[in-house]
């Protein structure tokens, strides 16, 4: 495995508004839909070069998604985004029937997700979007860990005839996956061996669990590092494979731990082979204002918080 | 009932409707009958409505209920779904005896509408049930058809106790925003909802002003008058450059004496006697019941002893 | 532990129907906000004999849910009520800011939740509230066994200060704790004693459970059962000990098997004391119209799916 | 400042609320500028109104920001709140240096508005940012303090994008149907969104008759005419039997010239040569800064220098 570096900052929610672009260019039926925060998620790129093709809905993230499902049933490819929690929390019960009960294959693509929106405080941090998203049938989750995996994962949805919720961000974050990163929804990608234990991420926590592991590896312990993009329909086999061999497992995430990748694992781990964990999230809290690395560090979703839990859950696991 | 060859064709004239919504709300009585749950006010009302609809305005074909030209219909408000699928088996979209299986598990007539591609019914585009959604998905439909060019036509029924919900509001604006011309929503304009009639529960009036001031042109008509409504119709298709709106004012029970103007019977079965009394305040029609009840049987030996 | 017994049918929702008009009667700032479906979740009993603090709010479970946080504001103590969904899903995002974010006391009460609702098919069967509701920082989330127990609970809330959401249901279910079982937010509620097995069970599920017990008591098997009434705060200490005394575990609950009590047990579990688990839960799939009993058994959380859970667990318990 | 021993006077004349209005304004470029985040535009258009409203308008106490007596001001639009935590500040609902604590962590003053009971300011009743929401909360608080036959009025800004929310719709139908008349709204009517104005985003006219349709009076004003505001407020107040709107005219960015207008300064600060720019275009008030920067001490020496 080649060494994980950052190459350099970038948005992943720049990864998606210029991948819109380049299907927008390809596929005369991919449709975009505006709420009133297009330079934020930036559909503005595409509403620039596909004017017709952008529709504007107001500050109506309800009408949003049902507008979309209607775009869908004519044949349309609907993008639809918004910040996080408008995104998913505000419309909840038109995405539950009217895409996932309904199996409509909207796109629903978040930005400004996690406490690391930062200044806007708790109202804009979406910290319950996965694990909400993640309880509706038929739902896909997914969650990019750079700026070149958001593109890989947009233009991904293409052939992926279900409903799907994507969730991105505003910093320019380190992009260190490359072109040859395998993203395959549903497949945990992993990005460094281990065997002492297994880092479960997804996100930015995915680059803060990188850090961890240099930082753990110098103390010899072996870090196996996973980036479990795809929430839902989680990969238990990956996950199952890592408490056999690793033996103790860590999840991290920008997310309240009641509910996400945290619960996701262990429900996998409760029904499969019972394993000691520890949860690297957001606890039970709601966010506040501040800079984004400065709440990570709060709030306890950092680098350093994944050694702590790595070295806690290592002394928990059996001898 | 056979597939339509040519379905821009009304396949039943206007004089041979009425006894239709008849047999329709016949078929109502019966299946909520058999069901022993579900709403019988709103779908007698709308009888008329549904029976104009799919045997004389819109364009669809039973036999193949996807049709790249067929109209498209959204029930926003799912909870009449009763008399879509009497109307839909009518038209031929499923065999009729399935009516008696509304609401049973395993049933493709589900309480509120599933969609075709989960286990719902051909010609139910989406899921319906939670009000309120049904505009909003109508207005992007027309949208999508707009953007292609297509001629196809979106016609989008809510109750008027849905429109309490916000979101219609929004998808109201959106529609007037976006000047979707394609696009006719039907307010069945009952005055009924579930806890009392719409002015006790949540006044909506001055309901023409207020699609009026969303950017809609708005008409109004006798929606258990079929002349008039197909007229309204008409009417509705030749308005351009905004979308258009049709309150229609209905009896919640329409056909059914003990039933019409009571908001009680919004969302409530008919037991036996119920239903008896309300078949025979709805003669029988040349188009045949779905099924004979045993009663049924006996009252006509009675009437031929008689 | 005196034998639980099934003693009469009765709706929980007529018992929080009842206990409104009672506190009505003992608090004057006691009010009841109404959806139009007030004859469903009983609140027309209050609204009978309060019509002036009886609030219409129309078929608008967003504008309900932020009126209810204003009347809080004035001094009220609102009660807000409607069918499961349409009380979580629907007006999510009110509910986190106006009334958890903003930690303002009202009292979510749901009727109708579950698979169990039956006809009415899967838009009106709530199996996702318990999850997204326990996912807000603030929020208390119960549900009671039986009608007795919701009367309880709603009477507890008037010394509860925090929002809170309460789930119940339509069917007429058996009554079976009685006027001295105890009910306290936050603390499980041992049943029945048992050492091979715990069954944690919560809503009406808890009877199925019951009966399961019998069942399997039979075969030798010892069950204890815990009443999970509240899924949040979790009652942790209940869990461990559970854990540590039975070795093996089986939720139960009428829910998505993701994130619901399946999902908060698991949770506990990992970061405590690793132990098997199943789930009896709903599949991650959407529910159908049928009869409430027809469902319980089609969608898997019946009492021979409990008898089954544990049968299968047991197998997974270490020596 | 000294709390008021009389709340229910006005603690500034009409005469010096301009000034007031200006400082406020002082204090937005400042604070923003610190903050390096945050809403210019919306909060410099409202300084007319916030000034009005708090020192003048309405009963409030800064030593009793819960006075049961109080009215009951909700910021539907919490973006806003950088006017909302000046005009509290200047009117000693909090110290005026905690102003450049703006969007910092650990600060009360969030970037949307945090409850005073959680970790927010005093005088913030419940927490708002996801827009829609305050008017129901309004509402509700106003029907909670008839059923007390509490004379206390209730106010509600809500932000003309914000009206695209189908919330919206539902409260004011919702306080249309209760006659809620100890309420009144307040649209902050400067055409301007995030995206673009508000036209082009969603079209929102003709909006008086929108209103009127909701069962609601309406009044219109210049929003950046303290004297007009306030007499409209007269206005409403005298207005009974149904909730009052006042739609107020206001221009996003008013007060510094190159904002003016201009929706491309909904959600941006300025930077520090565009709050120099600013700065000068607003003179100092008797009220004095919060904070002077070093640029501003040299530019005084500078000043006397020459
Ligand atoms: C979001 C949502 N809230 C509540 C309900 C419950 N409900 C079903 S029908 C109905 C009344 C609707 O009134 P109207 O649209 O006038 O229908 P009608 O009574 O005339 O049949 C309500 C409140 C629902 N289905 N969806
Ligand atoms: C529910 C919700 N959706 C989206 C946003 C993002 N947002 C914040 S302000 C705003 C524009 C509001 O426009 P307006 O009310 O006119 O405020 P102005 O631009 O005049 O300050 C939007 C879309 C939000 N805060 N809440
Ligand atoms: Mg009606
Ligand atoms: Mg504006």
């Amino acid at each position: 495995m080649t060494k994980l570096v950052s190459r350099e900052l970038k948005a992943t929610r720049l990864g998606f508004g210029e991948m819109l672009v380049e299907l927008g260019r390809e596929n005369p039926n991919v449709v975009v839909l505006g709420g009133d925060v297009t330079g934020s998620v930036r559909t503005d790129l595409f509403a620039k070069e596909f004017p017709d093709r952008f529709i504007s809905v107001g500050v109506a993230e309800q009408d949003m998604m049902c507008t979309a499902a209607g775009l869908a049933v004519a044949g349309k490819i609907p993008f639809a985004s918004a910040y996080g929690e408008f995104a998913t929390g505000r419309p909840f019960d038109q995405i539950r029937q009217s895409i996932a009960y309904s199996r409509v294959p909207v796109k629903i693509c978040a930005s400004h997700c996690g406490i690391t929106v930062g200044p806007d405080g708790a109202t804009h941090q979406s910290l319950e979007d996965m694990g909400i998203m993640r309880m509706l049938p038929h739902m896909t989750v997914a969650t990019p860990c750079d700026y070149l995996e958001t593109r890989k994962m947009i233009r991904a949805t293409m052939s992926w005839n279900h409903p799907i919720y994507i969730r991105f961000f505003r910093d320019n974050t380190p992009v260190f996956t490359d072109d040859a990163t395998p993203m395959t929804f549903g497949k945990a990608n992993t990005l460094i061996e281990g065997k002492d234990v297994t880092v479960i991420a997804c996100g930015l926590q995915v680059w803060e669990s990188i850090l961890a592991e240099e930082e753990l590896a110098k103390e010899g312990i072996s870090v196996r590092l996973l980036n479990m993009h795809t929430i839902k329909p989680i990969d238990r086999d990956a996950i199952v494979k890592a408490a056999k061999e690793t033996g103790a497992i860590v999840t991290a995430e920008d997310h309240q731990r009641q509910g996400g990748l945290g619960g996701a694992v262990a429900e996998v781990l409760a029904e499969t082979i019972p394993t000691p964990m520890e949860f690297v999230a957001v606890n039970d809290t709601f966010g506040e204002s501040g800079g984004g690395a400065e709440l990570m560090m709060k709030y306890g979703i950092a680098k350093d918080d994944v050694v702590r839990a790595v070295r806690k859950v290592l002394k928990r696991k059996k001898g | 009932m056979m597939p339509d060859n040519n379905p821009s064709q009304p396949s039943l004239t206007v004089r041979e409707l009425p006894e239709m919504a008849r047999q329709i709300r016949r078929d109502l009585m019966k299946m909520l009958l058999l069901s022993k749950s579900g709403h019988s006010g709103g779908p007698l009302g709308l009888s008329d409505i549904f029976a104009s609809l799919y045997f004389h305005i819109m364009k669809v074909d039973p036999a193949r209920p996807t049709m790249p030209e067929r109209d498209y219909f959204f029930l926003s408000a799912g909870h009449l779904c009763p008399v879509w699928y009497a109307t839909l088996a009518r038209r031929g979209f499923l065999p009729i005896e399935e009516l008696s299986t509304l609401r049973k598990i395993n049933t493709r007539l589900q309480g509120h509408p599933a969609p075709a591609y989960t286990h719902g019914v051909p010609g139910i585009e989406i899921a319906s049930g939670a009000l309120g959604q049904g505009l909003s998905i109508a207005v992007g439909c027309a949208i999508g058809l707009r953007l292609d060019k297509k001629p196809n036509r979106v016609f989008c029924l809510m109750g008027d106790g849905e429109l309490d919900e916000g979101q219609i509001w929004e998808a109201a604006m959106t529609a007037g925003h976006h000047k979707v011309d394609n696009l006719i929503g039907i307010v069945d304009r009952n005055f009924c909802q579930i806890d009392n009639r719409t002015d006790k529960v949540m006044e909506l009036e001055p309901l023409p002003e207020k699609w009026a001031a969303f950017g809609w042109h708005v008409l109004e008509c006798d929606g258990n008058d079929i002349e008039q409504f197909i007229e309204t119709v008409g009417q509705a298709k030749a308005l351009k450059g905004k979308p258009t709106v049709i309150i229609a004012k209905t009896f919640m029970g329409k056909g059914v004496s003990f039933m019409e103007d009571n908001y009680k019977w919004h969302g409530m079965p008919p037991n036996e006697e119920q239903a008896k009394q309300a078949l025979s305040e709805l003669p029988p029609t040349k188009f045949g019941d779905f099924i004979e009840f045993e009663w049924e049987k006996a009252s006509i030996v009675a009437e031929v002893k008689a």
